[in-house]
């Protein structure tokens, strides 16, 4: 459980054993008597969720879509339309920047904003690997969780600030679905937090190291484990307003849900924090349960595999990947799935979920104490 | 009536329509009128259109009639009898199988017909669209308002008679 | 109780199967349906992968009696005004006049030998207005008036949208009328026959 | 008379029933609002507008309103002669054009007195088959649409696909054929049709299958539809209902058996209604049942006929159309059924001019509609939206 497992004798900085090398040097790096690191720290984030959005979450998506639906999707700008996503972030900038005459001007602004600052803060706890986190809290989970329900609050301005029915419908529906779904999501957490016992990022993904790979992942190492871990996977979906859970934005019920009457940049604010928060709750489930920044491979005899694969870069590309699996198989059943109902939806959570994240809790409870 | 197929259920139509409407004759005598023998569709006339709705009523709930279904109720303009219509294709939906046609008229200028939307809910609408496009009223009618045209708009477009107005709201009507 | 254990088993049943339909799908994206038209052979030999194609570069080919832009073959029009009467929609504009005698020589015959007796200077086609029926077509005497299988025409300004098939100038169609007169006056209402050509052999076009 | 008021009302009455129907507390309820969905609505399926009084999602009551794409069909009719409507007719239900020519054809040949050549009979079934398969495809598809699903209408689509391409190549058009003519059709089928046909036939079977699979199975798609909607029997023929929609609530009622019009009554083939195992007779799922039954259904269907079919060598399927069409003086009640329900023509013919006196088009979608006010009542919105899905209306024929 040391961190002397990282690969020794390297560049000091490149790559350092020791934990959060990058992020430690980096605050402490002082440009004018500015705390110019920090900065960058803060800057790496967001260039990261803006990036990601645009070739993964917007682009990824319509391709993964259209392949599902026997399409070609985007194809026209750019080799195989790579450089679509470019083009409709121009195409958004030009747009008229409209706010409708009866609207709240004060809410419908600051709707969008914070719901991407709720979205972006959450990445302050998120380690990129081994060497780069924001801020190791020692309760980073517990900061995770509450920030993300702050897009509750940007949700709510946004949709009553447009003083359309739609997007109060929207945003109405989406409040009750967010704050009910943190309650099963919460638990499913805590059940890891039960089995790491620790709230610390950092800790989690230290917890699961070894020269297994992927059997030292919570998951493997306790069977249960699997009921929390599709809890929290089904309750995230609910959280990010994704299928079949996206009935807040429902197009077919509530035309566009919260952000009927949102246009150009604003609209594209949305839809990035939508695509930071999906990162957000991706990474979550791969920290708490699938080993972070860890590798999955094992070492087989002279194999070593996971030595091989360990390291500040390998991590990021290890913590980056499993936050895309997961967003594919949000995708993947965001273009399978029908929607719920509202009621449905409350009855899943309230009904299904809950009871059972409540089992899960006493049975991890039971396991830790008893079997391990 | 060419295909053969079509001809055998066609004439045992009207020998159907026929025993239907001596029901009907029995039960209101002359305030139905004769049948009339159209191969493709037998139809009758209510003589006395107050009546219409109990006749209505009556082929819909008579044991030997059953006219459950009514598939079609259309707006007839004829204007060189000066007179509007209905004319409602009805049919029983079961065993009985039959069909027959009815006829109503009203004049031509503030004429009315008995509504039968609560006989047949079909009516509603079709009743609502033979308003909107030939101006009779119905009375009794739950909600009779024009369906198609803009609530503000003049003049009865499928009567015969009919001059498209020239402005709607400052827009030019074509033609 | 077991009804909701029931619903939670069937629900994560089918959900799997469909995940598993979405997948195979989406492996399948290697493998496209490509542009072979409706009456190839080869139409259903690719049954599964994409099957969308980038319109203006590829497209599946219209088949030959594919019924899109109208068009007329003014050389062999002979100006019997039948497809306009016929046209539910009235998008076909003509204008004749009768060829004087020392010009029918140069009004000239139809492809199929008939005689030509008309001049058509104006033959417009609002092929914006057109629904393409094939009514017109239907009825065109002579074959000179068909929908051809180009199927993407569209312009920036609506006026383009009426195609001119007529064989005369202004200048010439005035030519004409003038030339007309002056026979009319020449020789006084030599039984005048108004419609000549379509009765010869009417529904001909049909076949 | 206080009896005839109380036995109008007798036997019209909708009581929501189901499952899956949720149960409103009035003490939590509060103000009324009023919701306008559409004209412009992603689920309203064209240009019809509902006016929604809600608290809060529940639907106290939805009016509808139409006319927003009315296009005076039956005005136009009277102006252009017989031949003339049926380019209009095409239009009035866009998704099933060849349906409804089929439909007015049959009307004005009832008054005319034509042989119909038994090769073009079979002609008009299996475009008709064809078209109504189409028109199914994008209702399922459709549906799906509003229950969220987006992958099975696109699978929809695709398959619509190649059945438009199959009649664009017989037709000469992919949408509004024209291609059923008063006496005949337009063209005969092209070289190679037949075994084109059949391998469709052969390809979509699979595919409806693994359409049943992803969407129809769905434990979602049923949550959504079962239990929705219900209509019973009586109140559903009272309205007037046809088609899929009366099939759906139990009704074992079809034109093509009931009329047995054009080659219907030589060919196998079932009415097909929901059996009450998958769904609650009268719901939303069994309207998309029946929807997909029938699609089954015309393939038989076509498959019958293509066999059946009589081959000649160059044969004029424009042969028996009368060269002047001008019927005697009468009037008839024509129908076909359309894949939306019954839709029938009445005509009116003075037996002087070349254009009807009166042609009233008797649209399935406007009569199936008109029950959407009962229907909507204590719904919620999400319920109101699988309604209107499950009705299918095209508004193009609901208007006219």
């Amino acid at each position: 459980m040391s961190t002397g497992a990282l690969l020794p004798n390297s560049f000091p900085l490149v790559m350092s054993t020791n934990l959060n090398a990058w992020s430690d040097a980096l605050s402490e790096l002082h440009l004018f008597g500015m705390p110019f690191g920090l900065i960058i720290i803060a800057a790496i984030p967001l260039v990261f969720i803006a990036l990601y959005a645009l070739t993964y979450g917007v682009y990824g998506e319509r391709k993964i879509s259209a392949f599902m639906q026997d399409r070609l999707g985007p194809m026209e700008v750019g080799k195989w339309g790579i450089l679509q996503t470019l083009a409709d972030i121009l195409k958004l900038l030009q747009k008229e920047d409209i706010v409708n005459k009866s609207a709240d001007k004060f809410l419908f602004v600051i709707g969008p904003g914070i719901l991407f600052v709720g979205a972006f803060l959450a990445f302050a706890v998120l380690p990129f690997g081994p060497a780069f986190i924001g801020a190791d809290l020692n309760v980073g989970l517990f900061y995770a969780i509450g920030i993300v329900a702050l897009e509750v609050v940007g949700i709510l301005a946004a949709g009553w600030g447009s003083n359309n029915k739609w997007a109060l419908y929207g945003a109405i529906r989406s409040v009750a679905q967010i704050v009910s779904y943190e309650i099963p999501a919460a638990i499913a957490i805590l059940c890891g937090a039960m089995m790491a016992g620790t709230l610390s990022m950092q800790q989690f993904n230290l917890l699961q190291q070894g020269e297994y790979g992927f059997l030292h992942f919570f998951l493997f190492q306790n069977p249960i484990a699997w009921l929390p871990f599709i809890i929290y996977f089904i309750a995230s979906l609910a959280e990010t307003n994704r299928a079949p859970f996206d009935i807040p934005e429902a197009e077919s019920e509530l035309v566009a849900g919260y952000f009927t009457e949102y246009t150009g940049m604003k609209f594209a604010v949305i839809f990035l924090a939508e695509y930071g928060s999906m990162f957000m709750v991706s990474a979550i489930i791969s920290i708490v349960f699938l080993g972070g920044w860890n590798s999955p491979l094992p070492n087989i005899g002279p194999l070593s595999l996971n030595d091989w694969t360990t390291g500040p870069v390998w991590g990021a590309f290890w913590i980056v990947m499993k936050g895309f699996f997961f967003i594919f198989v949000q995708m993947w059943l965001r273009w399978t799935l029908p929607r719920l109902r509202v009621d449905q939806l409350m009855h899943l959570c309230w009904k299904v979920l809950t009871p059972f994240a409540f089992v899960a809790f006493v049975l991890i409870a039971v396991w830790e104490i008893y079997v391990k | 009536m060419g295909d053969t197929q079509e001809n055998i259920p066609q004439s045992g139509e009207v020998i159907a329509a026929k025993a239907v409407w001596q029901v009907i004759n029995e039960k209101f005598g002359d305030a139905v009128s004769e049948l009339d023998e159209n191969p493709f569709m037998p139809f009758f006339e209510v003589l006395k259109r107050e009546q219409w709705r109990d006749i209505a009523l009556f082929m819909r709930d008579n044991p030997k009639l059953r006219f459950t279904y009514m598939a079609c109720l259309s707006g007839v303009d004829y204007p060189e009898e000066r007179k509007l219509g209905i004319v409602c294709n009805l049919e029983s939906l079961g065993e009985l199988g039959h069909r027959i046609a009815v006829k109503v008229k009203c004049d031509r200028e503030g004429g009315i017909i008995p509504s039968v939307a609560k006989v047949w809910k079909t009516a509603d609408w079709h009743e609502r669209e033979a308003y909107d496009m030939y101006g009779m009223e119905f009375s009794g009618h739950p909600d009779l308002r024009r369906i198609l045209c803009p609530e503000d708009w003049e003049g009865y477009p499928l009567r015969k008679d009919y001059q498209v107005q020239e402005t709607y709201h400052g827009i030019k009507v074509p033609e | 109780m077991s009804g909701y254990f029931r619903d939670i088993g069937s629900s994560i049943t089918t959900i799997l199967t469909g995940m598993g339909i979405t997948l195979r799908h989406f492996f399948n994206a290697v493998k496209r349906k490509g542009d072979a038209g409706i009456d190839e052979e080869n139409y259903f030999n690719q049954v599964d992968g994409l099957v969308t194609l980038q319109y203006p570069r590829e497209a599946i080919p219209t088949p030959k009696i594919g019924r899109y832009r109208l068009y007329n073959e003014i050389d062999d029009c002979i100006g019997c005004n039948q497809c306009a009467r016929a046209c539910p929609i009235d998008c076909i504009t003509i204008e004749t006049i009768k060829a004087t005698k020392d010009d029918l020589a140069v009004c000239g015959k139809t492809s199929g030998g008939q005689q030509k007796r008309f001049w058509v200077p104006v033959f417009d086609i609002d092929v914006a207005q057109c629904m393409t029926c094939g009514i017109c077509s239907a009825v065109c005497p002579t074959e000179c008036l068909y929908h051809t299988q180009v199927s993407d025409f569209s312009e920036f300004s609506r006026e383009n949208m009426i195609y001119h098939f007529g064989n005369l100038t202004k200048l010439e169609a005035e030519a004409k009328r003038k030339k007309l007169e002056e026979e009319k006056k020449a020789a006084p209402a030599p039984k005048p026959k108004p419609k000549p050509a379509p009765k010869t052999e009417p529904e001909k076009g049909s076949q | 008379m206080q009896e005839l008021g109380k036995a109008e009302h007798s036997s019209v009455r909708v009581t929501p029933k189901g499952d899956n129907r949720v149960i409103i507390e009035k003490d939590i309820s509060s103000e009324e609002m009023i919701l306008n969905m559409g004209p412009q609505h992603p689920s309203t399926h064209g240009v019809l507008r509902l006016e929604c009084k809600t608290d809060g999602e529940v639907v106290i009551e939805a009016e509808p309103y139409l006319g927003y794409l009315h296009r005076c069909f039956e005005k136009h009719a009277e102006m252009v002669d017989y031949p003339g409507v049926v380019p209009f007719v095409d239009r009035m239900d866009y998704l099933a054009s060849m349906n409804s020519d089929f439909a007015f054809c049959i009307a004005v040949e009832k008054l005319l007195d034509v042989e119909i050549p038994r090769r073009v009979e079979f002609i008009r079934v299996i475009v008709s088959e064809f078209n109504r398969i189409a028109s199914h495809l994008v209702a399922i598809g459709t549906y799906a649409i509003d229950l969220g699903a987006f992958t099975p209408f696109l699978f929809c689509f695709r398959d619509r696909e190649h059945i438009l391409n199959l009649l664009e190549w017989t037709s000469g058009a992919r949408m509004l054929y024209n291609y059923i003519l008063i006496g005949g059709v337009a063209y005969d089928f092209p070289e190679g049709f037949k075994e084109r046909a059949l391998e469709f036939v052969k390809y979509f079977r699979p595919k409806a299958l693994e359409l049943q699979k992803l969407l129809t199975e769905n434990e979602i798609f049923v949550k959504r539809t079962k239990g929705i909607g219900m209509m019973p029997a009586d109140v559903a023929i009272n309205y007037g209902w046809s088609g899929p929609m009366l099939r759906g609530s139990g009704v074992e009622w079809d034109l093509r058996k009931e009329d047995a019009y054009s080659i219907y009554p030589e060919l196998d083939f079932k009415v097909c209604v929901p059996d009450g195992r998958f769904s609650d007779i009268g719901d939303c799922l069994s309207r998309h049942l029946v929807r997909a039954m029938e699609m089954e259904e015309s393939l038989n269907i076509i498959e019958q006929s293509l066999e059946m079919m009589p081959e000649e060598d160059g044969f004029d399927p424009r042969a028996a159309i009368p060269k002047r069409i001008r019927p005697k003086a009468g009037e008839v009640y024509g129908r076909a059924e359309n894949p939306r329900g019954e839709l029938g023509f009445y005509i009116q013919s003075d037996g002087k001019s070349t254009s009807p006196l009166r042609c009233k088009a008797r649209s399935s979608c406007f009569v199936n509609l008109s029950a959407m006010k009962e229907l909507s009542l204590g719904q919620l919105i999400p319920d109101l939206v699988s309604i209107i899905g499950s009705i299918d209306i095209v508004l193009g024929e609901v208007d006219r």
